[in-house]
């Protein structure tokens, strides 16, 4: 049983987007309601046919409106309903978190979940878990502006004064 | 591969046997054994009974000794923990560590050394050590005098597969009769193999662990079995030391040697009986011993 | 100043319900204020609640608003799509609307359900309808396309359910392909001897039923095959069965069985599966006397001719009609039909996994399938209880719940090893006049005339002990404990350990979806529950429909059941697939995907990643085309299309920019 | 005849919070699911000589029965053998629960007086706090010394055998870095009693 995170004194609540295939996920989320599966309230979940539906520009989407988290959730390998939409999720998912990253953006804040529909446990074990990953992560915030340098500490024969971080003229 | 060693306390002392006859063992097959430096009381049973967390302190100092102690050696340290109960505190102290992260962070900042990851330490039981890492292939090759037409009934007790079943079934394990057949010998099949021995009950409640120990010994007795082998220094100690108790109570019950399995592997590897510890059992192996050669001669002529 | 007064013309009219559904969501989210959040949205016209929005008045309050206010889009916060977004869009329809110009926002499952907190509950349940509101707004009118329907129906499984299933198909005119694996069909109900709590014998309820599926005009039977490839959609799957060579020629066997005594082999020698293993058979059998259909078969395994091709062939001489064919290959068989209905059954839980108990240990532990063949008349005893060593038990133990209620095998009730240890502790004392004692963790006899049953053991003197076995040893303490096994356990009702010595013990075993389970509802796209039976659609409402519609269920393959309860079940899935093809066609949902000539730039990537080869290209135009006949609905050719000129209806590009933005502009 | 009040059980003087307390201490909250099917007791060879079997016991728990359970002899047979913990369809650490109330027993000095295995316990803890190891000879002379000093001459022969063996070796065992030792296991216990 996972439990239910406890918000920290109404502090930062993460907003987390879930988009869940209509065959798996999304019926394992009405699986854990029918169970009475309590978690997370953040995660707002979006239907789709399949995961293959999945944009890429969705992501992007949720998180240029403010959200702090993405879910994708999928059928297992070898499960999907329309043969192979999973795999067309998986591969996308693998790019959009390479271009996160390039985007100054934690590749965790984006996660792909394989739930079977009778897996309403998961639903409620990966929502809590990933509310509380956001929680630890904090909001959202874009990458500092170009102009900061930030030099390699590897490469430094010594920690580097604070005001060598220098700003190009 | 070379292993740490954890001895526990009856190793020291009424266990002494199984030490020497270990040592001896893993010597004869060329296996460097070193014991863990200031090692202290695993915490077992009766100290669970106090305090668990106590307990479990107690066992993460060990490992992390193990850890200090078995850095420099490359890949997981194994240590070796012949006693069943040290064996099993150490495996639930480390279950415990792994788990409970405040306990972990409390530790280590007071264990010597510094402790990161508990789990890359592997505790192992010996039996555990010499079936798999060293193989029965390898033990059959070391060995000079087959136990032929010895009948050996293999004890295990309880902590050694139970509550973690590491490398045996919990219910009907068979390590030790593989390894006896490898020396030569007849393993018995009994079903009695993990029944319990009582623990210390025997000394704080006799009556219950006369009758326990009087159990096992009869039905190993009724199987046929020369002697039994345990892998517990506890184990021998009831069912070896209290065998006169347990006659006054039950006379049907006639002697039975009590082994440590180590003691048994060397008499087949040809060991001196001096190294094995062999004049510090109660009841004497070496007349049934004698008994079976006679007989195995007379079989040959 | 709201948005719609902005556009007092042009923009769409909106009308959101909200229901309370009982206390399941007023209970936690506060509706009254989700409906005053709601008139705030844009375009909003109406905002209303209600008890239960699926019942006839909440719907007609919908119909009324759409007609009196002009209200051209609805969105209802209630339950799951899955429920009712049916019944809502028909309501629209009603009222002269286009139904796709709805969206359902689940409130319940995906809120009131899962969320501890009200004031989360509510502000969630608003940021969802916020999401919808904005989303239906760039909902289109769609039409429903119609499909026609093949009024064939294929059965998979011969066993009760499956029977019963295409027996209640066939007598409504319909054809009926039923698929076996095994050569007869029968499955477990032909092994047992007497059914409880009536006792009647179950060969002869049983078999008459078997004779009619094989003389039934409307039934094509198959045994030894299998089902190796399913295609296609509700109304028009394609299916492909390969039927294994039995190495006698079906069509011409009469089952005199001549070739049977002729054999080589003088005795039977060979273990015979359809009695566990207790009995013997030759490599040229037939499973049991009324098997059906009536066709012996040759088994390649243990027949001499196929291991050594040296034999004297005296079965093929024997035979009077030429029926044996030793070199008879598989046939692959293509069928198409319009619903297909799995039966598929269980099989009981391995005995092995349980070292306590003893069994393949001890040759006197059982279990209890196999004292159904030693009981039965026409198994391998005559109906003699005999151990192995021919001796008649005086003492006889069955062990309840094994491999059932336990975290580490099966969490679940197997829901008939209660009723039948009953009887067969009643037909072994009534045979063997020996004590019996039942070893029971709870009994459990809900059904008709079952308690009565149960009674009836109690006045017959049967030992019930309360009391989960720990062990069965053939560790014997006292005297009178030698040579038996010793059955450990807690008398939990007296409060004491007792070690019970008996001759004979019986293993309840539990009943296990089928081993091969999760590879046939790959093949069938259906899902599975936790423990590995298939999943309904509905554990209330859709009993026996799957996720893929078209399949249904019936019998133990869904979860285990008693013979009543599988024929009730098979009898519920044939009405369900006889409603699908009687009506000749089917409507499909209108998601299909579609291409925007205009934007099409003929880069080619949707065509490989159709998994229904519904995209081809148009070589003239230079652009990519989609039969939407064939299109099922996916949108994974959409999310890839790089110009945005592949699209999927009820699920635009834009409607679900619409709702990310909705659940994220409102938290 | 015998007062028949001390067989009346007075739901006042049930511990509705005891089954929380030896749930957190053992951290086996399965012990709620108990279906009290009697595995355990079937499986635990000691069960013969309880009080109160190991199930009933499990039930006495979850229903506040805290005075009975913390003075059963149960709790203090119960050898550690874990047969019922791995036989127990739902997993309930038994084994477990057994420990923790055990050390409540302790805590609380509810047990019987003069009961040799709580004060064998007390010894161990005692001698390994002080010298980090065990030695056997000394916990069982002292054992016997403070619980059952008629025993003594009974045992004495064996005791002889076991010194001439050198199994019973008269040096008392002990590490070098009790310091070390005693600042782990006081770290420990200050978190004990801050709690």
């Amino acid at each position: 049983m996972s439990e239910r995170p406890v918000a920290g004194d109404k502090g930062f609540e993460p907003r987390i987007v879930a988009f869940f295939c209509n065959w798996c996920t999304y019926t394992a989320a009405d699986l854990a309601g029918t169970a009475r599966m309590a978690y997370a309230p953040n995660v707002r979940i979006i239907r789709l046919m399949c995961s293959g539906r999945l944009d890429p520009q969705f992501v992007l989407a949720a998180f240029r409106h403010g959200a702090d988290g993405v879910l994708i959730g999928g059928c297992h390998p070898g499960d999907c309903h329309y043969q192979e939409g999973n795999y067309k999720a998986l591969r996308r998912y693998l790019l959009l978190k390479r271009l996160l990253r390039e985007m100054g953006i934690e590749e965790e804040r984006l996660r792909l979940v394989w739930i079977s529909a009778s897996e309403g446990d998961r639903v409620q074990k990966v929502a809590n878990e990933f509310t509380e990953t956001i929680r630890r992560l904090g909001p959202l915030r874009l990458a500092p502006r170009p102009g900061m340098i930030r030099l390699p500490a590897a490469a430094q024969p010594e920690p580097q004064p604070a005001a060598r971080e220098g700003v190009l003229p | 591969m070379s292993y740490l060693y954890f001895p526990g306390c009856s190793l020291k002392g009424t266990g002494r046997a199984y030490e020497e006859s270990l040592l001896a063992v893993f010597r004869a097959l060329g296996i460097p054994l070193a014991e863990l430096a200031d090692w202290n009381c695993c915490g077992a049973t009766a100290y669970m009974s106090i305090d668990e967390r106590q307990a479990f302190a107690l066992a993460a100092r060990n490992l992390a000794l193990a850890e200090a102690q078995g850095a420099s050696d490359n890949g997981a340290i194994q240590l070796i923990a012949p006693c069943s109960a040290c064996y099993l505190v150490l495996l639930k102290a480390q279950r415990h560590l792994m788990t409970d992260t405040a306990f972990r962070q409390e530790m280590s900042g007071v264990l010597p050394g510094n402790m990161g990851d508990p789990g890359q330490i592997r505790i192992r039981h010996p039996l555990d050590v010499l079936v798999h890492d060293v193989g029965l292939q390898e033990i059959a090759r070391h060995v000079r005098q087959p136990l032929r037409g010895l009948k050996v009934a293999s004890y295990y007790g309880c902590q050694i597969v139970r509550p973690f079943a590491l490398f045996d079934r919990p219910h009907d394990p068979s390590t030790m009769d593989d390894l006896v057949r490898t020396l030569g010998a007849e393993p018995v099949d009994w079903p009695l193999k993990t029944h319990c021995c009582g623990g210390s009950l025997t000394g704080t409640m006799p009556e219950v662990g006369l009758r326990l120990n009087y159990l096992l010994l009869r039905e190993a007795q009724r199987r046929g079995a020369d002697l039994i082998i345990t892998v517990c220094p506890l184990c021998q100690f009831n069912l070896e030391a209290y065998q006169d108790f347990i006659r006054r109570r039950y006379p049907d019950l006639a002697p039975m040697p009590v082994l440590f399995f180590t003691q048994l592997i060397g008499m087949a590897m040809g060991l001196p009986p001096r190294e094995l510890g062999l004049q510090r059992l109660l009841i004497p192996v070496e007349g049934r011993m004698a008994a079976l050669s006679k007989e195995g001669a007379h079989a040959r002529a | 100043m709201r948005a719609h007064e902005i556009y007092p013309n042009g923009g769409p009219r909106i009308g959101v319900y909200v229901c309370h559904c009982g206390f399941n969501i007023a209970g936690k989210v506060n509706v009254r204020e989700v409906v005053e959040f709601a008139k705030t949205l844009p375009f909003v016209v109406v905002a209303r609640e209600y008890k239960f929005m699926c019942s006839d008045p909440g719907q007609e309050m919908i119909r009324e608003d759409v007609r009196e206010h002009r209200l051209d889009r609805v969105v209802v916060a209630a339950c799951s799509p899955s429920l009712h977004e049916a019944t809502f869009r028909r309501a629209l329809e009603q009222a002269g609307q286009n139904p796709f110009f709805f969206q359902m926002v689940n409130i319940r499952e995906h809120v009131s359900w899962v969320t501890e907190d009200p004031r989360e509950a509510t502000e969630k349940a608003k940021a969802l309808v916020a999401a919808a509101v904005r989303r239906v707004i760039f909902h289109e009118p769609l039409q429903r396309r119609r499909v026609p329907v093949k009024d064939r129906v294929l059965v998979v499984g011969g066993g009760i359910a499956g029977i019963h299933a295409a027996l209640t198909l066939a007598d409504a005119g319909k054809h009926v392909y039923l698929v076996e694996r095994e050569p007869t069909i029968g499955g477990h109900m032909a092994m047992f001897d007497k059914t409880f709590p009536t006792l009647d014998c179950a060969a002869c309820i049983l078999t008459p039923k078997m004779s009619q599926v094989a003389a039934h005009p409307n039934i094509t039977l198959w045994t030894y095959s299998e089902v190796i490839q399913v295609e296609g959609f509700v109304g028009n799957f394609r299916v492909r069965v390969r039927r294994k060579p039995r190495y006698v020629i079906e069509e011409l066997c009469v089952g005199c069985l001549q070739c049977i005594d002729a054999c080589v082999y003088k005795d039977a020698r060979f273990p015979d599966e359809f009695n566990l293993g207790l009995g013997k058979r030759k490599p040229i059998y037939i499973p049991f006397p009324q098997a059906t259909p009536r066709v012996v078969l040759i088994d390649p395994e243990t027949c001499i001719w196929f291991k050594t091709g040296k034999c004297k062939q005296t079965c093929l001489e024997a035979c009077e009609r030429a029926a044996i064919d030793f070199k008879q290959q598989e046939r692959i068989e293509e069928i198409e039909v319009g619903a297909i209905i799995l039966a598929t059954g269980f099989k009981t839980f391995d005995a092995r996994r349980i070292p306590e108990y003893g069994y393949g240990k001890y040759p006197n532990v059982y279990t209890a399938l196999e004292v159904e063949r030693l009981v039965n008349a026409s198994g391998p005893t005559g109906g003699e209880v005999r151990l192995r060593d021919g001796r008649i038990p005086k003492r006889v133990g069955i062990i309840h719940c094994v491999g059932s209620r336990d975290e580490r095998f099966n969490r679940y009730c197997s829901r008939v090893c209660c009723m039948y240890s009953l009887k067969l502790a009643h037909l072994i004392k009534e045979r063997t006049g020996a004590e019996v004692y039942n070893f029971y963790i709870d009994m459990r006899t809900p059904g008709k005339g079952y308690e009565e049953f149960y009674d009836r053991l109690l006045q017959e003197g049967v030992h019930f002990i309360r009391g989960r076995v720990a062990e069965v040893t053939d560790w014997a303490i006292t005297p009178d404990e030698e040579g038996k096994l010793i059955i450990r356990v807690e008398d939990t009702l007296v409060g004491a350990v007792r070690r019970i010595p008996v001759d004979m013990v019986v293993l309840a075993v539990g009943l296990e979806p089928q081993p091969d389970a999760d590879e046939v509802r790959r093949m069938f796209n259906i899902s599975c529950s936790k423990e590995g039976f298939f999943l309904e659609r509905h554990p209330k409402l859709a009993p026996v429909s799957t996720f893929t519609d078209g399949i249904f269920l019936a019998g133990a393959c869904q979860g285990p059941k008693d013979i009543p309860d599988s024929v009730a079940q098979a009898g519920a899935a044939a009405a369900e697939a006889l409603a699908l093809i009687d009506k000749g066609f089917v409507e499909l949902e209108p998601n299909t995907a579609y291409i925007v000539e205009a934007l099409c730039s003929g880069c080619k990537t949707c065509i490989g990643l159709c998994p229904y080869n519904a995209i081809s290209f148009d070589e003239a135009r230079m652009i990519a085309v989609i039969n939407e006949a064939l299109c099922k609905g996916c949108g994974t050719c959409v999310a890839a299309c790089p110009s945005g000129a592949a699209r999927q209806h009820l699920f635009e590009d834009a409607q679900i920019f619409q709702e990310i933005e909705g659940v994220l502009a409102y938290v | 005849m015998a007062s028949l009040e001390p067989r009346i059980h007075y739901e006042a003087d049930l511990d509705p919070s005891f089954a929380r307390e030896i749930i957190a201490s053992s951290g086996s909250p399965s012990l709620m699911s108990c279906i009290q099917c009697g595995t355990c007791s079937s499986a635990c060879p000691l069960s013969l000589y309880m009080d109160y079997t190991p199930r009933r016991i499990i039930a006495m728990v979850r229903e506040g029965f805290k005075k009975e359970v913390l003075r059963s002899r149960t709790i203090w047979l119960c050898a550690s053998c874990y047969a019922c913990t791995v036989e127990c369809p739902k997993q309930i650490r038994i084994t477990d629960v057994m420990y923790a109330l055990k050390r409540y027993a302790i805590r609380e000095g509810v047990h019987p007086p003069r009961f040799p295995i709580p004060v064998l316990a007390r010894l161990f803890y005692d001698t390994v706090r002080r010298r980090g190891r065990l030695t056997e000879s000394w916990v069982v002379a002292r054992l016997y010394l403070q619980t059952m000093p008629l025993r003594i001459p009974g045992m004495s022969t064996l005791g002889w055998k076991l010194l001439r063996r050198g199994r019973f070796p008269l040096l008392p065992e002990g590490i070098r870095d009790r310091r070390g030792l005693q600042r782990v296991l006081r770290v420990v216990e200050r978190r004990e009693v801050a709690r």
